[in-house]
């Protein structure tokens, strides 16, 4: 079979799944619904490896293949067409997407096991991984926007997934919003492009764009920057990341796939894709940069302050994509993608274990009540060192090169760009400090009674009545979770298996691309890139200083983590209640939900409120209707006043009409 | 054959209403009604989006001494109207003969009336004709409303009628003007039809004063802010099964006729009006959004939502650039397949929560019933035009065209769509989601209504993966109706590209 | 009734005179050409002897089948004079289509109303013959009215028209307000026609004759802007217009068609009306219509403001006889346009307007007499309330005959409509059609109600009843003892309104009909 | 002797009838006041036509006098048929019917 038809089978496999599990969501006996899951998406992944097989295949300069099924809406100059794009790019996306959510898939099968909605989870599940793959391989905006508004209408629906708790719908609802700005961004970006290329055709308007726009014109630049607004919706970018942290409502394994693997990246996908574009609007791209350079500290800040477990990974994601965005907006695409194949390893590796940890704790999420897990759950542990190790860009571990190389490409870039240089290292150390604070915090010291009781009677702990750890308010157990039994990875294969595969990637995935030893990842994108104009000045000491800086970041900020939570634990609270206004800063959230509160929230409530209880009324029914009838009725109350039937009025009124006539005709004369 | 398609509903509930008895009445107009969408839907099989031409056209002098004929033709701009009609007003017959009905023959007969009338509309290629489809069509609503609606039906039915007769009583004027001073500017005798109208442009100032007398009726009919007066309280008492064909396709005629009568006939006038229609629209886009998350009455949100969606189809006829217009069109029939099956919906939900359809009263109905869930969740995604949906590719287009002419507009526009995810959702929610209402019962939806509202889901599906469909066939006609208003309006720089 | 037998003396009296004057010897009287005028004065006659027999079969069946026959016998002569133009007793009467269609429309309406009061309490209380005959000498009258060549002639027949109707009024005479309403419309009437006498006096003066085509003649010749011409019009339209009980000369309409007999009061509504139309356009586009720019312009101001008045004065009544009297104040208003625009379009859509007026006023009468002497709330709405699930026989008249004055589509009434606006802006009076437009918005306000009544409400808990029985209501009449259903009543509900569908769907040949009357008015601008 | 004088005592009597109907409550009376306004008519018409030689107006004239004996008569009659019924002979007193 050729590569598009491998690609389309890509696609095909997980909707499959969907329609199957989703069909046959009643009938499907134990946990079968998970394994017809998570087989549909190991297939998508088999095909996934075929197309990139059938790709290399083709000779370098003939990487680009495309493969339209029908048109969707072909008329008055408008070409909307199901193409699909199969190139390096895209290829690499749909393994790391499929083969993450298989190992993701595979981990829920048991993970989930205890959840009344087990079939609808991996319906939903399946259907996620078709969207991203979708959004992935579009060849055509509209369907690129299809595929990017389908993510995030199946992140909607799995945030939301135990809808009794108003905390989940209300994260939901908040995402989905959020999400729809930004592909309306992404729409009215494209009509930008559209405007001057008129068509929807990727590679046709990538054709075209250097001859159509002058490089920096006002139309390329507006449309980048609404290109940008939809990459930072869905990367979760300053300001538009508030949804993330609440996204955590989700089941372990969705902020797994969803908010730290896969969706959450497509905006650095998205600016690579476009890369094009965005090299004939550098202003877009500086934009690009800083944003992604504040997220990564800003989200550092917020992460070294947050007491939730998964909220604090989730910081981190944010932060870590912000290194992408900064990465992709300067130009440096391959080494933003390298980032992000690592990134999707040991980040989805970390909530995994997050999982674990959180079902040993019986559903509590709360640092501060966690301690000394280390021996209850070695096997956890181990794998959330690992991620935690990746993550904080400790050589060997993936996360390092790929992050150094990211700084790197940006030091090239020389002028300016040395303030992102320096952000980018400043975010490195914070990284450092919340992951082994987490850690820290929650394997060593003493046990908690948790933790005591699985080391002491070796069966989980299991609450008294199940609680919703974001609120404390009862669950209504009628939609499961946290369901009759919660599973830790000790006690489950799949979860073992699947956090172990991802152990291995997290710790060797940097081997695609060794500075000065590998550079598979580099030949392999190079034909996508091939194009980018974009130079970067690098030089062997700027490398040297950059892999020499990036390990001592690492162990500095390890150790302080260590000193602070580990050997004197009294020193952090003296710290923060010496720094009292920026921890409280931080413990907000720089104030971010408050301001977008003050600004669309309250303003849009009240002029619907204006609407209904002043407009509705004084204007729409007082004025047009209350007035013209009010009228009509004054004017019968006169004529039925005036029928007062006395002859002699009659008589009188008639023959004033008689004057009155009279009186018209003679002034005729 | 047309004649056949309009008169075959009213035939057969007439037919039926004679017979008597229980279930017959219903069963007879449910079968007139299956029949002409039989018919429709050969038709559409048939037509090929060739030349602008009408097609199977019945063209015979009707009333000689005032020149109006009964013309009936087919074009790609009312073939898929007439196809909704059919089709929402057969599912909603099915939904209705679930039902018991006072009076049982009365109500199939109106019923049957009113489907007539609404294809007679579509139809028409004469407009003395056309506006007596037009105000025909309000009478079997206005009993439907009166006779068997909720407690304040009558107040309710009787200010939907006056405020949509005033507007086709001005129209009527309208009419006649345009027809007698066509006739004296170009020689000929008196002559309805549209064609004879389109054939002779009046003068700038008489087209003005006529098209504000049309548009008094169209967007009275829609219904547009500010002229939504009527709306909430007629929304409030209708039974379901009336409401969901109402706000289906009724609220099209009046779209329609901006896209069919008044531009072509009028352009100079639409061209003159265009940003005061743009307005209209953009205000109802963002009151009837704002109002829709303000609402608490399931029906109400459903209604403002379609004040809303009305909204954008005024601004895609009004952009005057071909891909709003066909943007426009495919709209009108997205939201009337999607618009119908919410009300329906609504009627499920309240059955599960205690007879009540304020959703503070409604939650947690999503538990035992996850099909019904499903089924809303499609529906409520293609409501607020989520990408992927027909409702998107209309709206793109209208917003690309609309982009094309007007950008500031089309900008503004957006925030519509927003607001849309944000009212919807929160519809969702509140319904199926979060903690279980008080009088809360959840069930699973019975298969009879499945019957009903898995064939809206699958016409949902096929617009969304294939919109194409309508869009090829229109293209021709639509194109053609805006094009001399399109003309004259001052082309902006990429307009040629607007038209190719 | 002496005052028949002086009437007909007249008549004789003018015939002599008229050839006294103008002939030296007696004219040549084309009998055959008057035989409409013969057959309802003579039947009158009959019908009044009749009346005197004593068998009680003879007053109470005998009687309505002679008028009914009699009028038979009009349409038939009339019929067969149709279409040729003659003008009859040396220019006093011309029989042209104009007047024999209007004829027709009063012998049907007359026809109706003997069918709607063949068991009416009102021929019970005065005899039946006086009755009957007083009822043909008034179509009598309205015939020779639009028929007139002649002030004098135009004299006699309004008069011989508005005399037998002062009395019917009053013929229901245990009622007060029957009598009352008589009373009123008797002086109303006088001064009315004291005007239009003082307006035809001055009119004489002005142009020296009494014949329509030498005023037309001595006004094109010059002196149209004379003040004794301008103030004997004024005058004469005043006269007129208070016949067709246009504003503000409407007042006597809501009091009098309330008080009077039913059946009579659905006669005046259409037949007087159109007999007021008739002449006005004989006397305005004929005779004056060389002046049509000094009386143009009052005459559309007038109707817009019966208008405005008639329908604002229909909204809340709850008597049914009330709100149909107001609203035919303001279809006056609508037909008025047709006048006003004095051209051929305008004569023909006011007659083919009088023709659907009759149609759909008849039945919405014919469903209200039904209802009073079925229940006890004598012409209120209550006394619908619920007619649709009970009587739909009787409810779909009355529905059709609402819509049809609302002007609703496949209904006489919107052909009408659409055909009068057509006539008001081709002649350049578009702003009268917007008025008559609007009138219409706000009449819906009182017919919807109507409707509503029939179809939504149910019907009302039976009305309290006085002592002796009878309802205590006004207007409530005796026969609601028996709840009597008849039959006759119900036929000419239904008759009129399928006519009122019918000619909404086909209304080709009431346009021929209208046409082919109005072309006999030559003597336009 | 200029026809304006005629004229003028005709629209006075014309004018003092009106007023008399406006401002008599007794209907005999009221009657009797449109009689003086038929004939203040009668007067005009007999000048007009004494004025253009014809003899049109006087006709005109005795036709009148016979329908205004006609109006007299019914007016009669029905104030009898009132006072029959023991009605109150004041037309201020009809207000059965109104508004």
């Amino acid at each position: 079979m050729s590569a598009t038809t491998a690609a389309w089978l890509v696609l095909a496999a997980p909707l499959a799944g969907t329609i199957v599990v989703g069909a046959l969501f009643n009938r499907l006996p134990g946990r079968s619904a998970g394994w017809v899951g998570t087989s549909a998406i190991a297939l998508s992944f088999i095909f996934a490896l075929i197309t990139l097989a059938k790709l290399q295949q083709q000779t370098p300069a003939h990487r680009e293949l495309t493969s339209t099924l029908w048109t969707i809406a072909g008329t008055v100059g408008v070409d909307a067409r199901a193409t699909i794009l199969v190139d390096p790019l895209s290829v690499l996306m749909i393994c790391v997407v499929a083969g993450v959510s298989t190992l993701i898939h595979l981990y829920s099968v048991s993970y989930l096991q205890g959840d009344r909605g087990y079939s609808r989870f991996f319906a939903y599940l399946n259907f996620f991984v078709f969207s991203m793959l979708l959004l992935v391989l579009a060849g055509n905006f509209i369907l690129l926007i299809v595929g990017w508004a389908f993510v995030g209408a199946a992140s909607y629906m799995l945030i939301s997934f135990w809808y009794r708790r108003t905390t989940a719908t209300s994260a939901g609802i908040k995402a989905f919003v959020i999400n729809v700005l930004g592909d309306i961004g992404l729409v009215l970006g494209t009509f930008f492009i559209f405007r001057h290329t008129h068509t929807f055709d990727l590679v046709a308007s990538f054709r075209a764009a250097p001859h159509v726009f002058a490089s920096g014109s006002g139309d390329v630049t507006a449309g980048c920057l609404l290109l940008l607004v939809g990459a930072f919706a869905k990367s979760a970018q300053i300001p538009l990341h508030t949804w993330l942290p609440d996204a955590m409502e989700g089941p372990t394994p969705v902020s797994a796939l969803i908010h730290a693997a896969t969706m959450v990246t497509a905006g650095v996908y998205l600016i690579a894709r476009m890369h094009p574009l965005f090299q004939l609007a550098p202003a877009a791209g500086d934009v690009g940069a800083i944003v992604g350079a504040l997220t990564l500290l800003i989200a550092g800040t917020i992460g070294l302050a947050a007491t939730d477990l998964k909220r604090v990974i989730a910081y981190s994601t944010m932060s870590q994509i912000g290194y992408m965005i900064m990465g992709v907006s300067v130009g440096a695409y391959t080494a933003g993608l390298f980032h992000l194949m690592t990134h999707a390893f040991f980040k989805a590796l970390l909530f995994m274990a997050a999982g674990s940890l959180i079902s040993a704790m019986g559903g509590v999420q709360s640092l501060n009540r966690m301690s000394g897990l280390r021996r209850a759950l070695p096997f956890t542990f181990a794998a959330f060192l690992i991620g935690g190790l990746a993550l904080s860009g400790l050589p060997p571990f993936s996360g390092f090169f790929s992050k150094d190389s990211i700084l790197l490409f940006v030091a090239g870039r020389g002028g300016w760009h040395w303030a992102l240089y320096v952000a980018g290292y400043l975010g490195a150390f914070l990284t450092g400090l919340y992951t082994f604070r987490m850690i820290f915090r929650a394997f060593l010291g003493e046990p908690c009674p948790e933790a005591a009781e699985l080391i002491d009677h070796g069966h989980l702990f299991h609450p008294a009545a199940p609680t919703n750890p974001a609120n404390g308010e009862l669950e209504d157990t009628d939609v499961g979770f946290p369901g009759p039994d919660h599973v830790i990875a000790e006690r489950a294969i799949p979860m073992r298996v699947a956090m172990s595969l991802l152990a291995v990637l997290a710790i060797a995935g940097g081997i695609v691309s060794i500075p000065k030893t590998t550079s598979w990842l580099d030949n392999f994108l190079a034909p996508t890139f091939a194009d980018s104009t974009i130079a970067s000045h690098t030089t062997n000491n700027l490398l040297y200083l950059g892999l020499i800086l990036g390990a001592a970041i690492s162990l500095v900020s390890i150790a302080t983590a260590y000193v602070l939570w580990v050997a004197r634990p009294a020193l952090a609270p003296a710290i923060a209640a010496r720094l009292r206004p920026l921890t409280t800063l931080f413990e907000h959230k720089w104030y971010f939900d408050e301001l977008i509160d003050a600004l669309v929230v309250r303003p849009g409530a009240w002029f619907g409120r204006f609407a209904q209880n002043t407009f509705e009324r004084v204007v729409v029914n007082g004025l047009l209707i209350g007035g013209s009838t009010g009228l009509v009725r004054a004017g019968s109350a006169l004529v039925r006043g005036t029928q007062s039937g006395l002859l002699r009025v009659y008589a009188g009124l008639m023959l004033v009409g008689i004057a009155g006539v009279g009186l018209y005709f003679l002034l005729q004369s | 054959m047309l004649s056949l398609v309009i008169w075959l509903p009213a035939a057969t509930a007439l037919i039926g209403a004679t017979a008597g008895g229980r279930r017959v009445p219903g069963l007879f107009a449910l079968l007139g009604s299956l029949a002409s969408l039989g018919l429709v839907i050969g038709l559409i099989a048939g037509f090929n989006g060739g030349p602008d031409e009408l097609h199977y056209v019945i063209d015979v002098v009707w009333i000689r001494s005032l020149g109006i004929h009964y013309k009936l033709g087919l074009d790609g701009l009312n073939l898929f109207l007439i196809a909704l009609t059919t089709f929402v007003f057969s599912l909603s017959l099915i939904a209705a003969n679930l039902r018991e009905w006072p009076r049982t023959e009365l109500f199939y007969l109106l019923f049957g009336i009113a489907q007539t009338a609404v294809l007679g509309a579509f139809l028409a290629q004469d407009l003395a004709l056309f506006i007596g489809f037009f105000d025909l069509m309000l009478i079997p609503f206005y009993l439907l409303t009166g006779v068997y609606g909720g407690p304040g039906r009558v107040a309710a039915t009787t200010k939907l009628v006056i405020y949509t007769l005033v507007g086709s009583l001005l129209m009527l004027a309208g009419a006649v003007a345009l027809a007698v001073l066509t006739s004296h500017q170009s020689g000929q005798p008196l002559n309805f039809t549209y064609t004879a109208l389109q054939a002779t442009a009046l003068p700038a100032g008489t087209q003005d004063w006529i098209f504000l007398l049309f548009a008094a009726a169209f967007l009275v009919k829609m219904p547009a802010f500010p002229l939504h007066g009527w709306m909430p309280d007629a929304y409030r008492e209708m039974p379901i099964e009336v409401l969901a064909p109402f706000s289906g396709v009724l609220s099209k005629v009046g779209a329609y006729g901006f896209l069919a009568i008044v531009l072509p006939i009028l352009p100079r006038a639409g061209v003159h009006f265009q940003t005061l229609l743009l307005l209209i629209g953009l205000a109802s886009i963002l009151y009837g959004s704002a109002m829709a998350f303000t609402q608490t009455n399931a029906r109400l949100i459903i209604g403002y939502s379609s004040v809303a969606q009305l909204g954008f189809i005024t601004i895609g006829i009004f952009a005057l650039s071909s891909q709003s217009a066909q943007g426009a069109v495919l709209q009108m029939v997205n939201h009337g397949v999607v618009v119908a099956p919410l009300f329906l919906i609504v009627a499920l939900l309240s059955a599960r929560a205690g007879g009540s359809e304020d959703i503070r009263d409604m939650g947690g109905i999503a538990m035992r019933a996850p099909v019904l869930a499903t089924i809303f969740l499609i529906v409520a995604f293609a409501a607020l035009a989520m990408p992927g949906s027909g409702n998107f590719v209309g709206e793109v287009l209208i917003l690309l065209g609309l982009f094309k002419t007007k950008m500031v507009f089309s900008i503004i526009a957006f925030t519509g769509v927003l607001m849309a995810s944000v009212y919807m959702l929160r519809v969702f929610i509140r319904t199926m989601h979060n903690r279980a209402g008080p009088e809360v019962v959840s069930r699973e939806l019975r298969w009879r209504d499945a019957l009903v509202l898995v064939p809206f889901v699958g016409v949902i599906m096929l617009f969304a993966i294939y919109p194409q469909l309508e869009l090829s066939r229109a293209q021709t006609s639509v194109t053609s109706s805006i094009s001399s208003a399109a003309a004259d309006a001052a082309p902006p720089a990429s307009f040629p590209v607007a038209n190719q | 009734m002496t005052a028949i037998a002086r009437l007909h003396s007249a008549i004789v009296l003018l015939a002599s005179q008229q050839s006294s004057l103008n002939h030296p010897r007696a004219p040549h009287i084309d009998y055959a050409a008057i035989s409409p005028f013969e057959a309802l004065l003579g039947g009158s006659v009959i019908v009044l002897l009749v009346g005197l027999l004593r068998s009680r079969f003879a007053r109470e069946q005998l009687v309505p089948a002679l008028t009914l026959l009699t009028l038979a016998a009009t349409i038939a002569v009339t019929v067969w004079q149709w279409s040729d133009h003659i003008s009859a007793i040396s220019g006093a009467l011309s029989v042209d289509d104009l007047a024999l269609a209007l004829t027709l429309i009063f012998a049907a309406a007359g026809a109706a109303a003997v069918l709607l009061s063949w068991r009416a309490q009102a021929p019970r209380e005065s005899a039946h013959g006086e009755f009957h005959a007083l009822l043909l000498a008034s179509i009598a009258g309205m015939a020779i009215l639009v028929a007139a060549q002649n002030l004098v002639t135009l004299f006699i027949g309004i008069e011989l028209l508005s005399i037998p109707l002062y009395v019917l009024c009053a013929t229901e005479m245990h009622r007060a307000s029957s009598l009352e309403s008589g009373l009123k419309y008797l002086v109303i009437g006088s001064v009315g026609s004291a005007t239009l006498l003082y307006g035809l006096a001055l009119l004489y003066g002005a142009t020296g004759s009494t014949d329509f085509s030498a005023i037309a003649a001595s006004i094109s010749a010059g002196h149209s802007s004379d003040v004794l011409l301008l103030t004997g019009i004024a005058l004469v339209l005043v006269g007129l217009c208070f016949k067709a009980s246009v504003a503000p000369f409407h007042q006597w309409t809501p009091d009098v068609y309330e008080g009077a007999p039913t059946p009579i009061t659905a006669f005046m509504a259409v037949a007087t009306k159109a007999a007021a139309f008739g002449v006005l356009l004989r006397i305005f586009d004929v005779a004056l219509i060389a002046d049509n720019l000094d009386w143009g312009p009052a005459l559309a101001t007038l109707a817009t403001i019966t208008i405005i008045v008639g329908n604002v004065g229909a909204l809340g009544q709850s008597s049914l006889k009330r709100m149909l009297a107001y609203s035919s104040v303001a279809q006056a208003g609508y037909i008025m346009g047709g006048v006003v625009v004095s051209t051929q379009l305008g004569a023909s859509a006011t007659i083919f307007y009088l023709v659907v007026y009759l149609l759909m006023n008849i039945a919405a009468f014919a469903v209200i007499i039904a209802r009073e002497r079925e229940t006890l709330h004598g012409d209120d709405i209550d006394a619908v309330a619920g007619l649709g699930s009970e009587r739909p026989w009787l409810a779909w008249p009355l529905t059709i005959a609402m819509l049809s004055l609302a002007g609703i589509p496949a209904t006489a009434g919107f052909i009408g409509k659409v055909y009068l606006i057509q006539a008001l802006v081709d002649g350049d009076y578009t702003w009268l059609a917007v008025v008559i437009v609007v009138g219409s918005m706000i009449s819906l306000g009182y017919y919807l109600r109507v409707i509503a009544a029939v179809w939504m409400r149910d019907a009302p808990a039976p009305a309290p009843r006085s002592a002796n029985g009878r309802p205590v209501l006004a207007g409530g009449s005796p026969e609601a003892d028996t709840g009597g259903r008849h039959l006759e009543v119900a036929i000419v509900a239904l008759v009129f309104a399928a006519a009122t569908i019918f000619f909404g769907i086909v209304p080709q040949p009431l346009f021929d009909f209208a046409n082919h009357a109005a072309a006999s008015l030559t003597s336009f601008l | 002797m200029t026809i304006g004088w005629y004229l003028a005592v005709s629209a006075l009597i014309f004018a003092i009838g009106a007023g008399g109907v406006l401002v008599r409550r007794n209907p005999l009376v009221v009657l009797l006041c449109l009689e003086l306004m038929l004939n203040a008519a009668n007067l005009a018409l007999i000048g007009f036509s004494r004025m253009w030689g014809n003899g049109d107006g006087q006709v005109f004239a005795l036709i009148v006098m016979v329908v205004a004996a006609c109006e007299v008569t019914v007016g009669l009659g029905l104030i009898v048929a009132m006072h029959r019924r023991r009605l109150p002979i004041d037309v201020d007193e009809m207000r059965e019917l109104q508004g």
